[in-house]
C-alpha cells in the first residue's frame, strides 16, 4: 500500500504467506480445522498458498480431493455440521460455478430451513480475478454473486494484514464464510503483520480525503490507491474505502464518507452490469442521494470474457487512468 | 430408536411388531397427508412414501442414536422411521412454528439435530456430498459412527452421485449409501434414464462393496442393513444398498401419472410390504386379528393426534421473518 | 393485465398454454428445433409446459433426459455448435445453479474465446421465482445472475404475448439465450396472441404515466400493475416498464421515461442486495441524476432463503401495498 | 489428414514415417513453447504434452475430415495432430490476431472450425457434454460422424464424466471417449484421486464397450481408436479408450513437481513414443539415419517458420476489445 513502506529492516512477508501463516496459525490453534481442495497438499496448492503445509501437519488434516468441487465442497458443509471446522479451497472462482448449488442451496439455506437447528461453520477460499492472463475460463469476479446471497458472508482481503487476520474469525463465524483472494495479490509484500484477528464487521478507510470517495475492494485496492496518489498530484484529496466485507455490507462506512466527499466512485473488477457495483451505487442513492453533488460514478471491467493477450485483458480491466478520470467526472462541471 | 444388537435381525414377535407398526404409521401418515393436501392444509410440492416403507424402517433398524440420517424430499418416512416425533412432523406439514423445522421447512425439508437427521434436501443428489462430509468429520473425530445417506433412483445420474461415492470410497468413510430404487423419477423411468439399469452394479466403479435388496421385504432390508452397517461401523469404509422399491402414489401431488400403467402399479401392491408382514405373521399364529386391529387403532390414534397437535400449533410471527438467515447477529 | 381484458367470445389462453403453443410453433416451423429437458416428456413438464408434445412430435425431439443439469444443458451447447437449435428446459432456477458452469463458461465463451469461429445458437428455457410455498431450494429469482454475464441474452416474458411471441425470436437469434418463465404466471389468462414473433431488444411501457416510473419484469409485472391501479385511484399516474429483457438492457426506454417523470421505482423478485434492481438504480443514478426529484426506491424480496409457510413466503416477497408506498415516497415531501 | 480406410494400421514406411513426423512435430514445437514461455513470448497458463504425442497422433488417424474433436488444456499436441496449421497454433500462443482463434484464446483454447476442432478446454470435464451434445447432432441430422472428445485422468472423477458417458451410452450417441491418462492430475496421482484406480473399468457402469491401450505406442493407440470409431461409426453408441500415458515435463510452467520422483520419470521416458517408434523403424530397416535427419530438420523448419510467422503477427487493436460476445449487434 502506498502509505505504508515498511521501515527497512522489518520482516517483509507476501500475501500468499499471510494466507499461508493464517491458515498455520488456525490449524494449530483448533484440531478441528483442516484443509481441503485440489492439490492443496502435495503440489503446494495451484498459488503455492499451502506449499509446506502437507509435511507438517500430515494428509489427514491437509487433505487433496480429487477433482470435484461440488462433492468436496459438500463434504465441507457436512463435515461443519459434524464438527469440524473446515477451510474448503477451490482453486479459482470460475471453478467454484460447479459447486455453487452446494453453496447456495445447501450452505447458505441448511439454517433457515432447519428452523436454526444446523448451522454450517465452514470457510470456503477461493482466488479470484484477471491479470495473469489466463483468458475467459480463469479470470472472471464473480464474487458479487455470492454477495448477493442470504446466509453467506463473504469478505476480500486486499491487505497482507487482512489476509493474515480474517481467516481466524472467519472460523468462528458460526455461519459459512467465503473468502476471495484476488491472484495479483499474492506477490504483494510488505510488513509482516500482527498475528491478531481483524475485525470482520467494517469497511476500512484506506486514504482519508474531502473531495471524493473511492469505494472498491480486493485486487482493485492496490490501483485506486494509485489513483488517489495521482489525483492528490494534481490537488484532488480522495478517500479511499476498502469494503473489505462484501456481505453484509458495511453502509455505514461507505454513506457517511459520501456524505461528506458529496462525490463518489466505485471500482469494482466484475462485469459492470450487474456487478457489486451496481448495489453500493443503488444504497448511496437510497441513502445519500440528497448529499450527492454528482452522479456516483462506476468503473469496472469491459462486458468481455477475458480475452488472453495483455493488451486486451489490460483493456478489459480497470485502470488507475479510468479511475482518475471517473472521479475528476465527480467534480467537474455539470 | 432400536439399538442393533447384532449383523441379523430378530424374528421375534415383538421385533416383527414394531417393524409392522413402524410401516403403518407411515402409511397412514402418508394418507392423512393427501387428505389433507385437497383441504389446502398442507401446500407446496408433496412427495408421499406409499410403498416403499418397508426401505426406511428396515433400514433404521441398523443405525444406533448416534449415527446420522441424511435424507431426500420423501422423505416423511424417513424421519418417522428415524425416530423423528409424529407430531413435530406433521406440525412441519401444515408450517407451524412446532414442526420439526420451526414450520420454515415444510414436507421437503424436515429436521432433526436430537436424531441427527440432517434433512430433508430438495436438490436431487444434493445430500450426497453432505453425507460423505459427515462421515468424515466422523472419521476424522475418531468416532465409529454410521451415516446413512437415501436417495433416488434419480440421482444415480447426477454427477454428485459419481463424485459422492468415489471420494467416499477414496477415503473410507463411514457412509452407507442407501439408494430408493422404486424404478421411476418423476415420470422418466429408470431405463430411460441409465445405459445400465442394474444400479447397485456401480457401485463397482468404486470398488464398494455393494449389495441389491427386495426393498418391499422388510426384514430383507434389515438383513441387509444390518451387514452393510455393521462392516462401514467396523471402519471397512462406504457400504451400498440398493432398495427395489415402488411408490403407490403419484410422484407428488401435481402428476397425472401419464408414464406408468394401472396395471403395473397394481401388479405392484400385490407386493405391498405391509400387507406382505402382516399376513406372514397371521399365518405363522405370530399376530391375530385383535392385535392387527390394535395396531391400527393405535396408529390411527397417533395420526389424529398429529393433526390436531398440528391444527392447535401456532404461526411464526411475520417479524421473525429473517430469523435463521445467519446465526451471527443480522445485518444484510 | 388490468387495461387488457380480453372482449368476451375471444379465444383464450393460459400463459403455460402460450408457451406450449411457441415451441410447437418453433418445431413445425424448423427441423432443427428440439426440446430437451428432465421430463419434458412422458410427464408433460414439471409444470405442464410440455404436455402433449411427446405425442406430436415423437421422442426424438421431445427428449427426456437423466438427471444431470450440467451435461444436458452442455449437449444443449454442442448440438447447437453441431447445427441444431436445441431448447433446454431446466426445471427450475435453484437447479440451474449445477448447470451455471456449462452456460457461463462454456456458452457464454465460446464465441469469444474462439475468436468468433464458433457461436451457440441454444435457448434455455426455466422457471423462477416463489409463490407456490416451495422453499428454500425451489422459489429463487436468481435471472439477474444471468444478466450479469457477457454473451448471453436473457429474456423474462410477463404476458401472454411475449410467452408466445419470444421464443421464435430466440431461437433465431446466434447467440444464447435464456427465457425466465415465473411460476406464478403459467395460469394466467389472456386473449390469444398473434402467431407472430415479438422484439426481443426493447422494453415495454405497459402502462403510461407522468408522475413516477415504476420499473419492473417477469412475475411481479401483475402486481405492479395491481400497485399502479391503487395509486390510480389516488389520481397518481404511474408509468410501468417491462423490462422484457434483462440483458441488455433496453436503458434507452427506462430513462426516457424517468427523465419525463422525475421518479422511479424498481420491482425485483430477487433479494435486495446485489439484484437486478441495483443495476437499473445505478443506471439511473449515472444517466439520470440531474432529472431525479427524489431518489429512486426499490421493492425486493426480503433476503432471506424462502420460508415455507404461505404468510412468511408472502411476507417476504414484494406485494402491491409496498409498490404503492414506495412510489408515493418518491412524490412525498423531502 | 489421413482417411481411415480399414480398420487397422497400415504398417506400411510412408504410414509409419506419418507418425513418426506427426509426434515430432508436436515434440518440438513444446520444446519450443517451454522456451518462449521462458522469454515471456507466451504467456499464462502453457501445458505441454510431451511425452503423450502417441496418443493424439494415433486417435487421429480413425478420424475423418468430417469428425469432430473436443479438446482440453493442453491441446497443442491434439491441435497439432488433428491438422491444425502450426502457424496459426504458434500465432495463438503469442495471441495474435493471425492465431487460430484470432489470439483471444491462447494456450488452453485453440478452435478451428474447418477442421471441427471445437476447441480447447480449461474446464477439467467441461468438454464432455460438449461432445455429447456434437454427437447428438449428428445423430439427430443422420451423419455417420464420430465426435471424439478428448479428457485426462482427472476429469474422470467429475461429474460431468459420470453423467456425459451415461447420456452418450444411454441414447447411444456416436461419441469417442478418449482418456489421456497420464497418471497424475497436477500434482495428484491416480491413486489419490480415484478408488478404482482401473480407469477404462468405469466404463461398464454405462455398459459401454472400453478399452485401455498402452499410449506410448502409437500403433497400438492407432490400432484400438480405429477399431473403436468404426464401431461408433457403425452406430454401436459410443466406445471408451483409456490410453496409458505420462507426460514428460511439469503439469505447468509453475509446477516444481514435488509429488514425483525424478526416477518414475525417468522410468517412463524409456518408453518415449518418439524413440519407441524411431528405434523400431531403423532396427527393421524402415528408416536411416538419413531419413532421421531430414524428418528433424524438416520439422525445425516448420517450428522456426511457425516462431517467425507468429512474430510477425499483428495484435488485435484494442478497439475490437469487446468483438465476438455475442455474434448479434452488441449493446450491454
Ligand atoms: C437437481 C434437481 N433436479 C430436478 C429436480 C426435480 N425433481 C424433484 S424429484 C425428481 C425425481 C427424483 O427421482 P428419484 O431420485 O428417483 O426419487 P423419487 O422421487 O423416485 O423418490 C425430480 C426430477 C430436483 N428437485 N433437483
Ligand atoms: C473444474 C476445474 N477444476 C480445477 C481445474 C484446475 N486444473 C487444471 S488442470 C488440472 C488437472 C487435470 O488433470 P487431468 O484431467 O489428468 O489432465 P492432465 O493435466 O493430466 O492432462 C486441474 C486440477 C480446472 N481447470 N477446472
Ligand atoms: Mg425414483
Ligand atoms: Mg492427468
Amino acid at each position: 500500500m502506498t502509505a505504508d513502506r515498511p521501515p527497512p529492516g522489518t520482516n517483509e512477508i507476501t500475501y500468499r504467506e499471510a494466507v499461508k501463516q493464517a491458515i498455520r496459525d488456525a490449524m494449530i490453534r483448533d484440531p478441528r480445522v483442516f484443509l481441503m481442495g485440489e492439490d492443496v497438499g502435495r503440489y503446494g496448492g495451484c498459488y503455492a498458498v499451502s506449499k509446506g503445509l502437507l509435511e507438517e501437519f500430515g494428509p489427514e488434516r491437509i487433505r487433496d480431493t480429487p477433482l470435484s468441487e461440488s462433492t468436496f465442497t459438500g463434504a465441507g458443509i457436512g463435515a461443519a455440521l459434524g464438527g469440524m471446522r473446515p477451510i474448503v479451497e477451490i482453486m479459482t472462482v470460475n471453478f467454484s460455478l460447479l459447486a455453487l448449488d452446494q453453496i447456495v442451496n445447501n450452505a447458505a439455506t441448511l439454517l433457515h430451513m432447519s428452523g436454526g437447528l444446523f448451522n454450517v461453520p465452514l470457510v470456503i477460499r477461493m482466488a479470484t480475478g484477471a491479470g495473469r492472463q489466463l483468458a475467459a475460463q480463469h479470470s472472471h469476479s464473480l464474487e458479487g454473486w455470492y454477495a448477493h446471497v442470504p446466509g453467506l458472508k463473504v469478505l476480500a482481503p486486499a491487505t497482507i494484514e487482512d489476509a493474515r487476520g480474517m481467516l481466524w474469525p472467519a472460523l468462528e463465524d458460526p455461519d459459512p464464510v467465503l473468502i476471495f483472494e484476488h491472484v495479483m495479490l499474492y506477490n504483494d509484500t510488505g510488513p509482516l503483520p500482527d498475528r491478531r484477528p481483524v475485525d470482520i464487521t467494517k469497511a476500512a478507510v484506506r486514504r482519508p480525503g474531502k473531495d471524493v470517495t473511492i469505494i472498491t475492494y480486493g485486487g482493485m485496492l492496490p490501483k485506486t490507491l494509485a489513483a488517489a496518489d495521482m489525483l492528490a498530484a494534481d490537488g484532488i484529496a480522495a478517500e479511499v474505502i476498502d469494503l473489505r466485507v462484501l456481505r453484509p455490507l458495511d453502509e455505514e462506512t461507505v454513506i457517511a464518507s459520501v456524505r461528506r466527499t458529496r462525490r463518489a466512485v466505485i471500482v469494482d473488477e466484475g462485469w459492470r452490469s450487474g456487478s457489486l457495483s451496481a448495489e453500493i451505487s443503488a444504497r448511496i442513492m437510497e441513502q445519500a442521494f440528497w448529499d450527492l453533488d454528482a452522479p456516483v460514478g462506476r468503473v469496472c471491467s469491459a462486458e468481455v470474457p477475458m480475452p488472453y493477450p495483455r493488451h486486451l485483458e489490460q483493456a478489459a480491466l480497470p485502470q488507475p487512468d479510468g479511475i482518475v478520470a471517473a472521479a475528476r467526472a465527480t467534480l467537474g462541471p455539470r | 430408536m432400536t439399538q442393533p444388537a447384532a449383523t441379523k435381525p430378530h424374528l421375534s414377535r415383538p421385533h416383527l411388531l414394531g417393524l409392522l407398526r413402524g410401516m403403518l404409521r407411515i402409511r397412514r401418515f402418508e394418507d392423512k397427508c393427501a387428505e389433507l393436501y385437497t383441504q389446502e392444509k398442507i401446500r407446496g410440492f408433496l412427495h408421499l412414501y406409499n410403498g416403499e416403507e418397508a426401505v426406511s424402517v428396515g433400514v433404521m433398524q441398523a443405525l444406533t442414536e448416534d449415527d446420522a440420517v441424511v435424507a431426500t424430499y420423501r422423505e416423511h418416512g424417513q424421519a418417522l422411521a428415524r425416530g423423528v416425533p409424529m407430531n413435530a412432523v406433521m406440525a412441519e406439514m401444515y408450517g407451524k412454528a412446532e414442526g420439526c423445522s420451526g414450520g420454515r421447512g415444510g414436507s421437503m425439508h424436515l429436521f432433526d439435530a436430537e436424531r441427527r437427521f440432517y434433512g430433508g434436501n430438495a436438490i436431487v443428489g444434493g445430500g450426497l456430498p453432505l453425507a460423505v462430509g459427515l462421515a468424515l468429520a466422523d472419521r476424522m473425530q475418531g468416532r465409529a459412527r454410521v451415516t446413512a445417506c437415501f436417495f433416488g433412483d434419480g440421482a444415480v445420474a447426477e454427477g454428485e452421485f459419481h463424485e459422492s461415492l468415489n471420494l467416499a470410497a477414496l477415503w473410507t468413510l463411514p457412509v452407507l449409501f442407501v439408494c430408493e430404487n422404486n424404478l421411476y423419477a418423476m415420470g422418466t423411468a429408470l431405463e430411460r434414464a441409465q445405459s445400465q439399469t442394474d444400479i447397485h452394479a456401480k457401485a463397482a466403479a468404486y470398488q464398494m462393496p455393494s449389495e441389491a435388496v427386495d426393498g418391499m421385504d422388510v426384514v430383507a432390508v434389515e438383513a441387509a442393513a444390518l451387514r452393510a452397517a455393521a462392516a462401514v461401523r467396523a471402519g471397512e469404509g462406504p457400504h451400498f444398498l440398493e432398495c427395489r422399491t415402488y411408490r403407490f402414489r403419484a410422484h407428488s401431488m401435481f402428476d397425472a401419472q401419464l408414464y406408468r400403467g394401472k396395471d403395473e402399479v397394481e401388479e405392484w401392491m400385490k407386493r405391498d410390504p405391509i400387507v406382505r408382514l402382516a399376513n406372514w405373521m397371521t399365518e405363522t399364529g405370530m399376530m391375530h386379528d385383535r392385535d392387527r386391529e390394535e395396531l391400527e387403532a393405535e396408529v390411527a390414534a397417533e395420526v389424529d393426534a398429529s393433526v390436531a397437535f398440528a391444527e392447535a400449533g401456532s404461526w411464526e410471527p411475520i417479524e421473525t421473518l429473517t430469523r435463521h438467515v445467519t446465526r451471527a447477529q443480522a445485518r444484510p
